[in-house]
């Protein structure tokens, strides 16, 4: 853990290219310790996502934050949750940005990341009566959609092959 | 009606009377509503036309030559169509609206009159009569709000009659003056009255803002842009005839229209000298002449619901009801002072001048009050 | 009545949307309203869903190219870049001078037609008739032919290429563009004159739909919108990306934040625009208009992850790109402007009236294709 | 702003009554109505402009270009062609396609088959006019409509074609079991 004044030197000096890699309980004085520190002023929040490492068994959250005060940036702020749905927790920063409530909504929506805090924590792009998390390296879509047969039934075998799941009912449609 | 009544007898000695009598109680009915109904097919063209040579469109032009059959073709699309009633609708309420909608446009037509000795009814007080009826429409269009169950629909009705009922207090002021003009109700003594050179009641001064303000509020009667806002449809999609489809939009569409038709009709007979025009009055062929007199007016404030209809954005509700109470009223109460100006004045030139300030000091100063802090200058930084 | 003589009122539960002219597609908003009064607001978007970036999780990354276009389906040319100049910073390709070139030459005249029928749809929301949008169509119309004549397609252009760009401009195109650009003050000019001074937009816009400066960067408002608000921040001036340096431009900054400034700075951003359009069209300098060693097949990124943007015309756009060196991304993510721009809608709208909703959110100016992805 | 109230109105409607009365008188039609009449009158379309993709062949319909090879299939974003190889009947491949569909439902027009073939024997066409009836059946595209003339081609994309052509015409059709060429 580097303290505070590396963190600042290296952010405020070069900061093309850094990230930094947070504890979950330490996110949310990280955050805003880079947003009102003097020499940083972090103080916008640009993207906000989830990125899946299945090998690695954990989900990574990724906040990208900019100075519109001071022109510099970005850093990569991350923190790593356990994959594990109910484990999954994050801290959210939505308090100190509001710029993330709906990227973290759409983060909980896609890759099932629950941000502790949050105002409004529901799903934003699925229906609300969705179970999965789509975004997840290992989802498997479900067998219910109204499926538009394509008309090449090879494609559509070799598509089921290729572990894509057909619905019997499209075959059928095809016959 | 006694004239055509006379005529009857002249040329069929044989008719009974009482059969004539229906005759020339039916024949202008028939004319009024054939002539008013093709108006209305036309108008329709036109103004799809016009809008879209103002867009740079070419407007319908599929249907017939020019596209002139559009009209029939959208009448004949709208009669095959579907007609849906919502089923948490008011059914008889929502069945009723549309038809409702259209009765009183269609009757204040009784009054207007096209041409020279042509008015179906000659009421005494024909524009008392006309505004009264006119009015009524606002009761279709909340019955149509309401019966629909949609909140759109009920936005709409609200809004429609929160804007009726506020437009008709300025709109039967600024008649005031014309009446004081004409010292008649009548329609047909009001046209009479603008005769002469100048002697449309548009040409002076407490006319002008009288035709300015009826002319406005005739347009937020019938809820023409840019006071469309019973039917704004980029906030309320179609405000309370949302829920309407088939014949009975067809005929909200045809309600509006005649609506807009018989209030030109009238603002034509109040304050553009009617049927009035050279050649008016000659012998045999006046009437027909008078009659084209009465439609090229018309056509003048067609042109101008047209032209603002493609041209301005729409207002919103509170910016409407404070045109009418705080601007439009209290002006068309100067408008009426300025015609007592006028009228005992000792001499034109000093009632037309006195008249004249009066009303260009009322609005300069009821504008600055109404509009004072609500524009301001903006100006931009720019940073390289 | 009740007994203190005050009448009691409900509110009103209205759905604008998903149905419904103006919400500018498929978008809700659930409000709550007290007569014409809205006290609550909350935006429903994903009806137009797709899962986008699972998609291009699965396929090359060249094969992405075309799916950026239907992002925001009136930008695509800035989506193409934006995407292009994330996977080239990741892997390193440098890109000639003359694809930077045509890439800002494409990037501003998007940016014209993007701001020209965004403002005409403004106004359109408004109340007016069409007609604006209509002139801004009748003029992005000519842009749009210039795209299909460079790229093949009106809309879905998919010109840009890791290292540059598909195809080169010859001299008959660049005088195209050189046409649309000198004719693109007098349309503005036209525009203005019919509804920059009109009383009844200025009352409707002035003070309708606030967004305080503080606010805007908190919430990560970016683009014309936060300008209006007085954010000094243009991704071409901080970050440089291009060769945007190269150009002397101004950035117009609004003070009041309110819908007239996002309006009016959007005009203005259109007349800056075409200083910058003047400037490329009259130096861009020949050469390769790709880079040599960039390749269209098998194409591989080194492991790491980066984040490109762009100043897009609605706002910032980038890219999030995760790669593991393979043929494939492992995780695209996209930054879309009108989804996050979303994000104060409620913020603004609370105690304006119904109608103002709907031009506040026509001036926020999304594409249903951006904000649900 | 002018302190003149009702100033701007005016000027607005001097503007549409300019469009209006433009809108007959101007001569050059695309400044003002810029429609096209469609079924009567057509655009001239750009030469790169490009809807779906046909197969080039030379002089008959069985001199195809197309060698089977996949690459399009493999590289098509949306995954929407489809290629068996022809094979004689020892099974020994005969570098040309038994079967190319391409399902033009799900076809985006991107052009990248055209753009990584290295035979140029997959080209993007300039006809819009495809609808069909039927929704699946009917927008599947088999290999016999699939296939159009080079000079076709050349009416079509005349510029391209020569250019195609004057890159083609030492190597003609290359010989069965040669690498495709890096692009």
């Amino acid at each position: 853990m580097p303290t505070v004044e590396q963190i600042r030197e290296m952010l405020s000096a070069g900061a093309a290219k850094s990230s930094l890699l947070v504890e979950r309980e330490d996110l949310l004085a990280v955050a805003k310790f880079l947003k009102t520190d003097p020499q940083l002023q972090f103080d916008f929040c640009s993207c906000v996502t989830a990125v899946d490492y299945i090998k690695q068994d954990c989900i990574e959250v990724v906040y990208h934050l900019y100075s519109v005060a001071l022109k510099h940036g970005p850093v990569a702020l991350k923190v790593r949750a356990p994959r594990a749905l109910e484990q999954c927790h994050v801290p959210s920063l939505t308090p100190v940005w509001r710029g993330c409530e709906f990227q973290e909504r759409e983060a909980f929506d896609l890759f099932g990341v629950k941000f502790d805090g949050h105002p409004d924590l529901r799903r934003i792009l699925m229906w609300d009566e969705f179970v999965d998390h789509p975004m997840r390296k290992d989802y498997i879509p479900p067998m219910d959609y109204e499926w538009e047969p394509t008309p090449h039934g090879e494609t559509l075998a070799r598509a089921k092959m290729q572990g894509g799941t057909v619905p019997a009912s499209a075959l059928e449609a095809k016959k | 009606m006694d004239a055509i009544y006379q005529l009857i007898h002249a040329y069929c000695p044989t008719m009974p009377d009482l059969l004539a009598l229906v005759l020339a109680i039916l024949l202008p009915i028939a004319i009024v509503m054939g002539v008013f109904l093709t108006v209305f097919a036309l108008l329709t063209w036109v103004e799809r036309k016009a809008l879209g040579r103002i867009q740079n469109r070419r407007g319908p032009n599929r249907v017939g030559p020019v596209g002139l059959f559009q009209p029939i073709a959208d009448g004949l699309k709208l009669l095959t169509k579907e007609d849906i009633v919502p089923d948490a609708a008011d059914k008889v309420v929502h069945f009723l609206a549309p038809v409702l909608v259209v009765v009183p446009a269609f009757l204040v037509l009784a009054v207007v009159p096209v041409a020279r000795g042509f008015v179906p009814v000659d009421l005494n007080i024909g524009v008392l009569f006309a505004l009264a009826v006119s009015t009524a429409s606002v009761l279709a269009l909340f019955m149509a709000g309401w019966a629909s169950h949609n909140k759109f629909s009920l936005l709409g009705a609200m809004r429609g009659v929160a804007q009726v009922v506020s437009y008709e207090v300025p709109m039967v002021l600024a008649a005031v003056v014309v009446l004081m003009a004409a010292g008649s109700l009548s329609s047909v003594t009001i046209v009479e009255a603008q005769r002469g050179l100048g002697g449309w009641f548009v040409c002076k001064p407490w006319g002008f803002v009288g035709f300015v303000i009826f002319q406005l509020c005739a347009m937020a009667e019938v809820a023409r842009t840019p006071f469309d806002l019973p039917e704004a449809e980029s906030e309320i999609v179609a405000g309370y005839h949302t829920e309407y489809s088939g014949f009975k939009f067809a005929l909200f569409q045809m309600g509006e229209y005649v609506a807009a038709i018989t209030m030109g009709g009238i603002t034509v007979t109040m304050f553009l000298g009617g049927y009035l025009g050279p050649g008016s009055d000659l012998p045999k062929i006046g009437w027909l002449i008078s009659a084209c007199w009465f439609f090229a007016k018309f056509g003048i404030i067609v042109v101008i619901n047209i032209w603002a209809r493609g041209t301005w954005p729409r207002v919103r509700v509170d910016q409407l009801l404070g045109f009418a109470w705080k601007l439009l009223l209290p002006l068309s109460l100067v408008n009426i002072v300025a015609m007592a100006v006028w009228h005992f004045s000792p001499s034109k030139l000093v009632g037309w001048v006195a008249s004249a300030v009066l009303l260009a000091v009322a609005i300069v100063a009821l504008v600055r009050l109404n509009a004072g802090a609500a524009f301001e200058k903006r100006s931009y930084r720019f940073t390289s | 009545m009740s007994a203190t003589g005050i009448i009691e009122t409900q509110t009103l539960e209205v759905s604008l949307g998903p149905q419904h002219p103006s919400t500018h597609g498929v978008f809700r908003m659930d409000v709550v309203l007290d007569g014409e009064y809205v006290v609550k607001l909350k935006p429903v978007m994903g009806y137009l869903h797709r899962n986008h970036e699972q998609i291009a999780e699965k396929i090359a990354w060249i094969a992405n190219m075309p799916y950026t276009d239907r992002l925001d389906y009136f930008c695509s040319m800035t989506n193409n870049w934006a995407y292009a100049l994330a996977v080239e910073k990741m892997a390193g390709l440098k890109v000639p001078e003359r694809a930077e070139y045509i890439r800002v030459i494409m990037a501003e005249l998007t940016r014209l037609l993007n701001h020209s029928c965004a403002i005409g749809f403004l106004l359109s929301d408004c109340g007016a008739w069409f007609t604006p949008v209509l002139y801004a169509l009748r003029e992005r119309e000519r842009i749009l032919d210039f795209f299909e004549t460079v790229s093949g397609a009106r809309m879905m252009c998919n010109y840009m290429r890791f290292g540059g760009v598909r195809v080169d401009l010859d001299d008959q195109s660049l005088a195209m563009a050189r046409d649309i650009v000198a004719r693109w003050p007098a349309f503005l000019d036209e525009f203005e004159k019919l509804m920059t001074e009109n009383e009844v937009l200025i009352a409707r816009t002035q003070r309708v739909g606030i967004l305080p400066r503080e606010l805007a960067i908190n919430a990560s408002i970016t683009g014309p919108m936060a300008r209006a608000s007085g954010v000094e921040y243009d991704i071409r001036k901080v970050d440089k990306y291009g060769v945007y340096d190269r150009f002397d431009f101004r950035v117009p900054v609004g003070e009041a934040g309110d819908t007239f400034d996002r309006y009016m700075i959007r005009i203005l951003e259109m007349r800056e625009a075409v200083k910058i359009l003047e400037q490329a069209l009259r130096d861009i300098p020949a050469g390769p208009f790709i880079a040599p060693e960039a390749k269209l097949r098998n194409f591989k990124v080194p492991a790491g992850d980066g984040y490109g943007r762009i100043e897009a015309p609605k706002g910032e756009l980038g890219f999030y790109l995760v790669s593991e060196g393979g043929a494939k991304p492992y995780r695209y993510h996209v930054r879309p402007p009108s989804f996050i721009n979303l994000t104060i809608l409620e913020d603004m709208c609370l105690g304006q009236k119904v109608a103002d909703t709907v031009i506040i959110l026509g001036s926020v100016d999304i594409v249903l294709g951006e904000v649900d992805r | 702003m002018s302190n003149l109230l009702g100033k701007g109105l005016i000027d607005g409607l001097v503007v549409t009554a300019k469009n209006f009365v433009g809108s007959y008188f101007d001569g050059n039609r695309k400044d003002r109505l810029f429609t096209y009449q469609y079924p009567e009158e057509r655009m001239k379309l750009p030469e790169n402009s490009r809807t779906f993709p046909f197969l080039v062949y030379d002089g008959t319909p069985d001199q195809l270009r197309c060698t089977a090879c996949k690459i399009c299939e493999t590289e098509c974003p949306p995954q929407c062609i489809y290629i068996v190889m022809e094979r004689d009947a020892n099974g020994k491949p005969l570098q040309r396609p038994r079967v190319f569909d391409i399902d033009i439902s799900v076809c985006m027009q991107c052009g990248i088959c055209a753009e990584v073939c290295p035979f140029n024997a997959i080209k993007m066409d300039c006809d819009f006019e495809r609808s069909k009836h039927g929704r699946f059946e009917d927008l599947l595209v088999h290999l016999p409509e699939l296939l159009k003339s080079n000079e076709y081609y050349h009416q079509i994309k005349s510029a391209e074609a020569t250019r195609v052509d004057a890159t083609r015409k030492p190597t003609k059709k290359p010989a069965a079991g040669t690498k495709p060429e890096k692009i």
